[in-house]
C-alpha cells in the first residue's frame, strides 16, 4: 500500500479447504511423523493425568488441550531451538513438547507462582492468560530479534475467541506492518468456553482475517498432525527469510470442558464431541503410521509406557505439597524492594524480600 | 449471593423491557459463575446475550445501546478481563452524560466479579476498586449481603448513572434472606454496633470484620468493635461513617485490595479530615500488600484476616 | 461460518479500483449533484473559518476537513433524518451538514462545553476524540434501534490511523455477527497527524479488512461527492434492509494540516499536497456540473454569498465570549449531585449543581 | 522542559544502543510536544520508531520487545490515549518480573505527557496518576524541573524496572539548567525550606505550591511554608516527608487529579498515619474536583492554584 511490493487479495486468501497431509496419500515423512506421534501419545497421557490430579485438588485448575494434542505438538516441534514460543494459557502442553520441565510447566495452574519458569531458558514466553494479550509480545520479540540481527522466529499461539480481541488486531496489523518474523497460529476448536464459532465471527474462515493486514492466511486441518507441522515450518521459513508474518488457522476441537471446573454438557451436544472423537489426532496419525509400517505393536506399547512415565513424573512432582514460603509475596516485584515493601514484610514476620 | 444476583437480573428483565444483557458465556452457559443461569432461556438471547470474546467491544456496544435508551448490563467475566474496556469506561461511560450537558444520560451497569479468596489463578482475583473510585462520573457499588447483592443490583440497573457494581466472588456462595427493601446506595450500614473502635469495610472485607469483632479475641480483650458496611463507595456516605468513627474515636479500613493508592487511602483521608480530633489515633489501614495478587497457594498470607485487624486494633495506640 | 449464510471472500473483497462517477460519462443526477455542490462550497467555507478563527484564538482548536468535503457532505446527506450519524473529531462538517447549528458544533473545539449538544435532537452522537471508540457506540444503537424494532441505520465515521485501533477491530466483529445495520466509512486521508499510511496497514486496501468479518469491503474515490454518496447509499440501504454493515474506504486527502497546531510541512511534500489540489472535490464536481449545465456564474456567486453568510454566522457567534460559569464544572456529572459534589461547588463558591 | 527531555532520550540512545522510541508521531515529526525532536533523523527509523495507531500495540511490543533484551521507550501522545494500553501496563508491563520469578525483568519506560493547564480539548488534560499509583509493580515519576525532566527520565530508561513517567504538560516550556546529577528517584527534595507548613506536591503542582509560599500574601500572613517535591510516587519517600511534615506539625497536598481516592488521598493517609501526634490539624488537600477534566475555557476554575492553596494552608486550625 504504496509500497510497491503490497500484495493482491489473491496472494493472501488461504486455501478453501483445510489443508491435509494424512489419507491424501502422501508419502510419510519417517523423519518426523513417528516423532510426532510419540508427542501425541505422551501429550495425551500429560492431558489425561493433568485432568485427574485437579479432582485430586494438586491442580487449581486444568485447561485441558486433549484433542489439540496435534497443533500443540507440531508447534513445539516446528520451532528450532534459537526461536521462541507464545503460549497461551491452554497450552500448557506444547510447552512441555519443547522440553520445559513437565512439573515447572504447571506452576501456574498448580498455583504456587504465576508460572515461575525461566522464559529465557528455553525461549517459551509465560503461559498467557489475558487472551490474546501474548501476540503483540511475540510481534515486539520478533521485531526486537530482527533489529539485533539474529535468526530468531516467533510463533504465538491463540484461540478462536482470542482473536476478537482488539489485541489480536493491533498484534497482527504491527506485525505485518513491520515485517516481523512471527507466525500467528489459531487453534480454531470452535469455541471460547460455552461461546460456539458462529457467535465469535461471521467471516469465511478466520484465515481470513489475514488479508486485512496484508500477510498469507493458512488454513489447516488442526487434527492432521503432520498437515500442521507443515504448514507451520513454511510459514516460519516465510518469516525467517524475511517475508513477513503468516496467519494460520489450524480446525480442531477440544474433546474435553474449557476446564475441570466447566460443564460443557450444557452448551455441546454430545454427538458433536462423538465426530470429533472420530477425528482423534492420535488415531488419525497412528492409522496412517501402521498403514506404512511405521508403528507396530511393540512401538505402541513402548510409547504408552513412556507416556506412563511422564504420568508418574507427573504423579510425584505433584504429589507432594510444595514448598511454599510466604516470603515469596513479597519476591521479585521490584529489582529492589521498597521500604513500603520491607515494612510489609516485616510486618507479616517474614524475612525481607 | 449468586442466586440473589440471578434474581435481580430475573425481576430486572421482566420489569424492564428495556434491560439487557450482556457478556461473554452469560447466555446458554449461564456465566461461569452462573449468575445469568436460565435467563437465556427465559427471555431469549436478544434480552440475554452472549457477545464476541472482546470486553472492550462490549462495553462499547453497550455504551451505544443505552444511547439509544436502553439499560444494558454487562458482565465483565473477571476483574481482570475488565481492563481492556478501560478507556470506554473512563473517557466514554463516566463522561456522556457530563459531554452532553445531561441530554445522553448512560445508564448502564457493569458487574464485575472481583477480588480473592477462591483460589483464581493469575488475573482471576484482583480488587480493582481504586481505579473505578478515581474515575469521577462512576457510582460505584458492592454488595456484602444476599439482601444488598439483589436490592443494591435493583438499584443499579435502575439508576440512570453508569454504575460499576463490584462482586464479591468469595461471597457468591454465601447464604442469606433476600429482603425487598434494602437502604439506598450511597448509604452505609451499621452491620455491628460497637463502641470501642469502628471497623470501616465493604464487600469481602465485611464477614471478615464481623468475625473479627464476634471472636472470642475481642471479647477478651473487651473490645466492643463497630462495623460499617459502606455498601457503595462512590458516592460515599460521610454521614454514616464519620457519626461511627467520633462515636468511637478509633477507626480501622480493611480491604483486600492493595494499600498504597488503594481504597482505604480515601477512606482514611477524608475520615480524619472529618473526625480528625475525635481521633485517639490514626485511621489504620489493614489491607493486601503491594503486591501483584499472589498465586492460589499463597493468597491466605495476603487476604486480610481477623488476625490482622485485631492486630490492627491492638495498634490503635489504646494506652494513651 | 457454521452458518449458511456465510458469503465467500469474492464477495466481500472491494472493487479492485475505487468506484468512481465523475468523469465516467455517468448521467448527472439533479436531484443530488448540485445539493452535494453546495454543501462542498458552504462546507469548505465553513473550515476556512473556523481555521481562521482558530488564529484568533475563538477555538482551541480546529482539525480541519478542508479536501475531505466530499466526504462529510456525503456522509450527512446519504442519512435519512431517523437514522445516527457518530462522527469522529475531524466530523464537525458532517455534523452541520446534517443540520446541527454550526455554532453549536463548534463547543468541543471553542472549549466551552465537550461537544455540548443535544445528540438526540439530530441524532448526531457527540464528536468523539479517543480514535475508534465511537464506533462500538455506533454497532450498539444500530443493534439498539433493530431490537426495537425501529429503522434504523447508523453511519460511523473513522480515518484511516483510527483502522489500527483494537476497537476498530472488534466494533466490526461485533456489527458483522450481529448483522447490525450500521456502515462505516474509513475517510483514508493517506495520515495520522504524520505518521503515512504505509506505516499505519500493508494490507491491499484498508476496505480488504472487511472480508476478515464477513462483510463486504467498498473501495471509493472520496473526492467524487456523487461517487460517494451513492456507495454510502448503497451500503446503508443495505443494512436497513437486514444486509449486515458494510466498510467502506473513501480515498481523499487533508488539504491543510492535521490541525492548526500542526506543522505538515514536516513530514510531507508540497508536490503532494498540489497533486491532491487539482484533484479538490469542489472543483471535480463543479466542473462535471457545468459541462451539464447545472452549475452556471450567477448559481456560482449565489453559492459563495450563501457560504458567506454561514461564514458570517459563525464568526458572529464565536465573536462573542461565550457565557462561562464555574457552576458548570459541577453541572451533569450524576443525574443528582453528590454530596460531595455539592459541598466542592460551595468550597468554590459557586450555586450549588 | 521539553528540550531536558528530549537531551535525556537523546544520551539515552547514545549510550545505549538497547534504548528504542515507539510512539505515535514521534519519529518525522518529533512528537506532537516535539520531546522527540531529531532523534529519528539522527537514529533512524528503527531507533525512533512511528508507530502504528493502537496504544496496546505499542505497549504490547514494547514488552514483546522487552521480553528479549531491548530498553523501549514508550510515547503515549495524550494521558487519556493510555488508557486503551491499561491491560498490558496492569496485568504485564507491572507483573513479567514477579511472574518468572525475577528471570524476566521488565526495563520499559512508558512517557505520559499529563495533566491540563494547556486549554486541551476534551481528553487531553486527563491526571490519571491514581491508575499507576494503584497499580503494584510500576515505578511511578514525575519532573517538576528541567533538570529532574532530565535527570529522572535517564533514570528511569535505566532502571531494570518499568517506569511510568508523567510529564507535566505545561510544565514542557518551562525554563532552567539541565544538572548532570540529580538526587535518584524514590527521593523527595525541599524545594523550599518552610516552618509553618508544609506543602506537598509533585509535578504540575510544585510551581504553584512555590508560588503560593513566595506570595505577598503568605509574608502578610507570616507563614514560612515548606514545599517538598515529591518528584517519585512510587516509592514513597516517606522519610523525607515525614521529617518535613514533622517539622511543621501541618501540611497539604496539592495535586491537579481528582481529590476522591486520588493520590493526595494515599499521601495524606500515610503521613497521618506516621506523624499523627505531630499533627496540630488534619493534613488538608488541595486538588481538581471530583469531575470529568472540564473544557478548556472553564480549567482555570478546576486547577488548583495559590489562592486555594493558601486558602487551605489558613484552614490548618491556627487558633489551637
Ligand atoms: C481478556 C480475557 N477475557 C476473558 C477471559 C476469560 N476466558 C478464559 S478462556 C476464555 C475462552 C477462550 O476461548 P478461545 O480463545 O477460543 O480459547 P480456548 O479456550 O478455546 O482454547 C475466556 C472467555 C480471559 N482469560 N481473558
Ligand atoms: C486513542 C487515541 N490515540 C491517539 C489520539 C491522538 N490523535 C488524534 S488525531 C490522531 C491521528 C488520527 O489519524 P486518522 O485516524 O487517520 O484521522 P485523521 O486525523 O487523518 O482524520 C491522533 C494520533 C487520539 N485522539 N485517540
Ligand atoms: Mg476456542
Ligand atoms: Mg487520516
Amino acid at each position: 500500500m504504496g509500497d510497491a511490493e503490497a500484495r493482491s487479495a489473491d496472494d493472501l486468501l488461504p486455501e478453501p479447504e483445510p489443508h491435509r497431509v494424512l489419507g491424501t496419500g502422501a508419502e510419510p515423512e519417517p523423519e518426523t511423523w513417528p516423532e510426532l506421534y510419540r508427542h501425541l501419545v505422551r501429550g495425551r497421557r500429560y492431558n489425561t493425568q493433568a485432568t485427574v490430579l485437579t479432582r485430586q485438588g494438586r491442580l487449581a485448575v486444568y485447561p485441558s488441550s486433549t484433542g489439540q494434542e496435534a497443533c500443540q505438538v507440531a508447534a513445539a516441534l516446528a520451532l528450532e531451538p534459537r526461536d521462541w514460543l507464545f503460549p497461551s494459557y491452554r497450552d500448557t502442553l506444547a510447552a512441555v513438547v519443547r522440553g520445559l520441565d513437565p512439573v515447572a510447566a504447571l506452576g501456574l495452574l498448580r498455583g504456587d507462582w504465576h508460572t515461575g519458569y525461566d522464559p529465557r531458558a528455553l525461549r517459551i514466553a509465560p503461559l498467557c492468560t489475558p487472551l490474546a494479550t501474548q501476540l503483540p509480545h511475540a510481534v515486539g520479540l520478533a521485531h526486537a530479534a530482527r533489529l539485533r540481527g539474529d535468526d530468531v522466529v516467533a510463533l504465538a499461539l491463540v484461540g478462536d475467541g482470542g482473536t476478537s480481541e482488539g489485541d489480536f488486531h493491533e498484534a497482527l496489523n504491527f506485525a505485518a506492518v513491520w515485517r516481523a518474523p512471527v507466525v500467528f497460529l489459531v487453534q480454531n476448536n470452535g469455541y471460547a468456553i460455552s461461546v460456539p464459532l458462529a457467535k465469535q465471527s461471521a467471516a469465511p474462515s478466520l484465515a481470513h482475517k489475514a488479508v486485512g493486514y496484508g500477510m498469507p492466511g493458512r488454513l489447516v486441518d488442526g487434527n492432521d498432525a503432520p498437515a500442521v507441522l507443515s504448514v507451520l515450518r513454511q510459514a516460519l521459513a516465510r518469516a525467517r527469510a524475511g517475508g513477513g508474518p503468516t496467519l494460520v488457522e489450524a480446525l480442531t476441537y477440544r474433546l474435553e470442558a474449557h476446564t475441570n471446573a466447566d460443564d460443557a454438557g450444557r452448551y455441546r451436544p454430545d454427538a458433536e464431541v462423538a465426530a470429533w472423537q472420530d477425528r482423534d489426532p492420535l488415531a488419525l496419525l497412528g492409522a496412517e503410521l501402521r498403514r506404512h509400517g511405521l508403528l507396530t505393536d511393540d512401538r505402541e506399547a513402548a510409547l504408552r509406557a513412556e507416556a506412563d512415565d511422564l504420568a508418574a513424573t507427573l504423579r510425584a512432582g505433584l504429589g507432594t505439597e510444595p514448598a511454599l514460603d510466604p516470603a515469596d509475596l513479597f519476591a521479585h516485584v521490584f529489582a529492589t524492594p521498597t521500604p513500603q515493601l520491607r515494612e510489609q514484610a516485616r510486618r507479616l514476620g517474614v524475612a525481607s524480600a | 449471593m449468586a442466586r440473589a444476583l440471578n434474581r435481580a437480573l430475573r425481576d430486572a428483565l421482566a420489569d424492564d423491557p428495556s434491560v439487557h444483557l450482556l457478556g461473554e458465556d452469560i447466555g446458554t452457559l449461564g456465566g461461569v459463575f452462573r449468575v445469568t443461569d436460565g435467563l437465556a432461556a427465559e427471555f431469549g438471547d436478544e434480552r440475554c446475550t452472549d457477545t464476541p470474546l472482546a470486553e472492550a467491544g462490549i462495553l462499547g456496544t453497550a455504551t451505544g445501546m443505552a444511547m439509544y435508551g436502553l439499560r444494558p448490563v454487562v458482565e465483565m467475566q473477571f476483574d481482570a478481563f475488565a481492563y481492556p474496556a478501560f478507556e470506554q469506561l473512563v473517557s466514554h461511560v463516566a463522561r456522556m452524560r457530563n459531554r452532553t450537558r445531561g441530554a445522553m444520560p448512560l445508564p448502564l451497569t457493569v458487574r464485575i466479579p472481583y477480588g480473592g479468596g477462591i483460589g483464581g489463578v493469575e488475573h482471576h482475583s484482583d480488587s480493582s476498586e481504586a481505579y473505578y473510585m478515581a474515575t469521577p462520573g462512576l457510582h460505584v457499588m458492592t454488595p456484602a449481603t444476599v439482601a444488598d447483592a439483589y436490592g443494591l443490583l435493583r438499584q443499579a440497573i435502575a439508576s440512570d448513572d453508569p454504575v460499576v457494581f463490584l462482586e464479591p466472588k468469595r461471597l457468591y456462595w454465601a447464604k442469606g434472606e433476600l429482603e425487598p427493601d434494602v437502604p439506598p446506595g450511597g448509604q452505609a450500614v451499621v452491620r455491628r454496633p460497637g463502641t470501642s473502635a469502628t471497623l470501616l469495610c465493604y464487600g469481602p472485607a465485611v464477614p471478615v470484620c464481623l468475625a473479627a469483632a464476634e471472636s472470642e479475641a475481642a471479647r477478651e480483650r473487651g473490645w466492643d468493635l463497630a462495623v460499617v458496611d459502606l455498601r457503595t463507595l462512590v458516592p460515599f456516605d460521610d454521614e454514616t461513617v464519620c457519626a461511627e468513627v467520633r462515636r468511637t474515636g478509633r477507626a480501622v479500613v480493611v480491604h483486600e485490595a492493595a494499600g498504597f493508592a488503594g481504597p482505604g487511602a480515601e477512606i482514611a483521608a477524608r475520615v480524619t479530615e472529618r473526625c480528625f480530633h475525635h481521633l485517639a489515633a490514626p485511621v489504620a489501614r489493614v489491607t493486601g500488600f503491594d503486591i501483584p495478587y499472589p498465586p492460589p497457594l499463597l493468597e491466605r498470607h495476603h487476604l486480610p484476616d481477623a488476625n490482622r485487624v485485631l492486630a490492627a486494633v491492638a495498634g490503635l495506640q489504646w494506652e494513651d
